[in-house]
């Protein structure tokens, strides 16, 4: 069975992403929220923790909240996919279950 | 013996897994999670309850609220046996971390490595987080 | 496909009730089926009917009415959640002796039940939180 | 000494205002002068009289508000904070056209100047928040 | 020219900082804590911003938040100096970490290390945080 | 003018302790309240972050939270000291001023 992970938080602020990542099992898809985008940003400190997870994690990254905050497609790191809440909606029903890492 | 529930095959009972993540007192999440796991004793569900990170705070031993004016609500981890959630599964690396052994925790409960939760919670069906 | 939410917190303050609307409409626009909206914590404030949010801001509590009006969308309210907090609706307020009630249109309050039911009979439930 | 205290988060779902609440005792215990609570955010939702705790937990409104009677405290609910979050005295919810209001005695309604007018008055300013 | 206030003696004239250290649109705290830094102007204090850590991102350039169903306040940082806030310091280590530069932002600011802004920090009067 | 910084989070779950000790001058004060307690704990894995700052600051700790979470005075970083809530108001008597690191 596959799983969602969701992480609606600034890695720079909580350790909400390096847990999730620790804790997601190979296969599984992780999907950035809220200031969880910030996490999906090409040349942040924390770039390299979201690259790691691109080997074993499908990683996609809501586009909403990435405009909001200033950021365009452009900026994310490559190979995480950028998705609409109708995308959001289209993965949760993909993977049997959703795990919330709040 | 086997309960008549679990005949009525596959729908009825589902693995419920509780993620708690977060300390005690300085949010009420932890207080408020257990709310929901007493409730959820009565639907004879395949209920777990996971403690990772700052979560395995809820388990320690020696809670004494009364400087603080909140409730201890400690004890009712160990009144959890009594409703059949009886799955406690903590992770060894967030008490190694904080520097905690099993013996500083007030309910005997499973400790696992994170490779070993991390498949318990990818066998899961809903999984709460709060 | 069915769709439990948990809202786990109040609105304005932290983007999850945001976030958790904007999941909900995009599921009911996809044809999936909305079962229920449970708001657990302070979850429990958007459903004030109290609240004047400014001109050029969204009103929260607000949108989730008219979903429940225009899809018959079941907004349940924690019961002891909202207790603490203070939301009740009529019957609350007379039973705890309360001189009125602030819930608003489409919301009802019921007990932590109705989110371990959500957790059986939705194929998925997705939470939205701190 | 003058103190002024500013409170950002709701009762309960945070500890900022039972810190707060503690804190604020302290310093009429050792005779400073109190000026004023300020509570702006989620922290307006410290002044609502429909709250209903558990018997066994406290009740964090009342507290402030047996403060306010005991010891003249100024408890000021930050108003545009109040407007979105849907904490209504009476004067509010007639000019809002709404149809009740929902404030603790002791705690009263006013602008963010009150505030600014603590941080310039008080010889210490303290605030508690998630 | 001094303007009369400025004559009145110590103790009418504080320095104010409000520090910024959250993301916009996640909680509301950037967006609230702009809104007590506009009536702050009135009261004529020496007022200053800093934005550390993931503050910094409130000043980002190019915010839409159509898509979320918020209001974009970016605009309202560059209304500031119209109220006669003009010190806004942003810390480098906090824009480098996040491969930001000044370039970036959406209005002038002084760019300084986090030494420097420690250093400034030490020099006010009294600092809100939210 | 001397300062007293308080931080209210887990070391563990976000970056506020880093932070406050990345800006706390040399000479100003720490206290630890609510789930900022954990940070004082001698054995953890961010104990080396503390006791490096005693050596600039005074470092205190709240002792209602510290025995609301089951810690007691004796597991707390040597040169850390426990106040009470009388003691919290004592020191933004002594500092000029308070910064609440949130």
């Amino acid at each position: 069975m596959s799983m969602l992970h969701t992480v609606n938080k600034s890695p720079f602020e909580r350790n909400t992403l390096v847990s999730c990542l620790g804790h997601a099992t190979a296969g599984s898809a992780i999907l950035l929220i809220e200031d969880g985008v910030y996490g999906a940003l090409e040349g942040t400190a924390h770039s390299d923790l979201l690259r790691g997870a691109l080997a074993d994690h499908s990683v996609y990254v809501l586009g909403p909240d990435l405009n909001a905050r200033g950021m365009t497609d452009d900026q994310v790191i490559e190979g995480v996919s950028v998705v609409d809440y109708g995308g959001f909606v289209d993965l949760t029903e993909k993977h049997e279950k959703v795990q919330a890492w709040l | 013996m086997s309960e008549p529930w679990e005949e009525e095959g596959p729908g009825t009972v589902k693995k419920f897994m509780y993620v708690n993540r977060k300390a005690p007192y300085g949010t009420i999440y932890a207080l408020e999670s257990l709310e929901v796991v007493l409730i959820a004793a009565a639907f004879e569900q395949d209920v777990s309850m996971a403690f990772l990170d700052d979560g395995v705070y809820q388990l320690k031993k020696g809670q004494d609220t009364k400087g603080i004016g909140q409730k201890n609500f400690s004890p009712t981890y160990r009144a959890l046996e009594g409703y059949d959630v009886e799955k406690l599964y903590v992770e060894a690396e967030s008490l190694a971390e904080r520097g905690l052994s099993e013996d500083d925790l007030l309910v005997p409960v499973e400790v696992m490595s994170r490779e070993a939760l991390a498949e318990l919670m990818n066998e899961q069906e809903v999984i709460l987080s709060f | 496909m069915k769709y439990g939410i948990l809202v786990n917190e109040g609105p304005y303050q932290h983007q999850a009730s945001d976030t958790a609307y904007q999941f909900a409409k995009a599921v009911l626009d996809k044809g999936h089926e909305l079962y229920r909206v449970f708001f657990y914590h302070d979850g429990v404030n958007n459903g004030t009917r109290f609240a004047v949010p400014p001109q050029d801001d969204r009103k929260i509590a607000e949108l989730w009415s008219q979903m429940a009006e225009a899809h018959g969308t079941d907004l349940v309210v924690c019961i002891a959640a909202a207790q603490r907090r203070g939301l009740l609706d009529e019957g609350e307020a007379k039973r705890q002796g309360k001189d009125g009630n602030n819930i608003a249109p489409g919301f009802r309050i019921s007990g932590l039940g109705q989110l371990i039911e959500a957790g059986i009979q939705c194929d998925r439930l997705v939470v939205f939180g701190d």
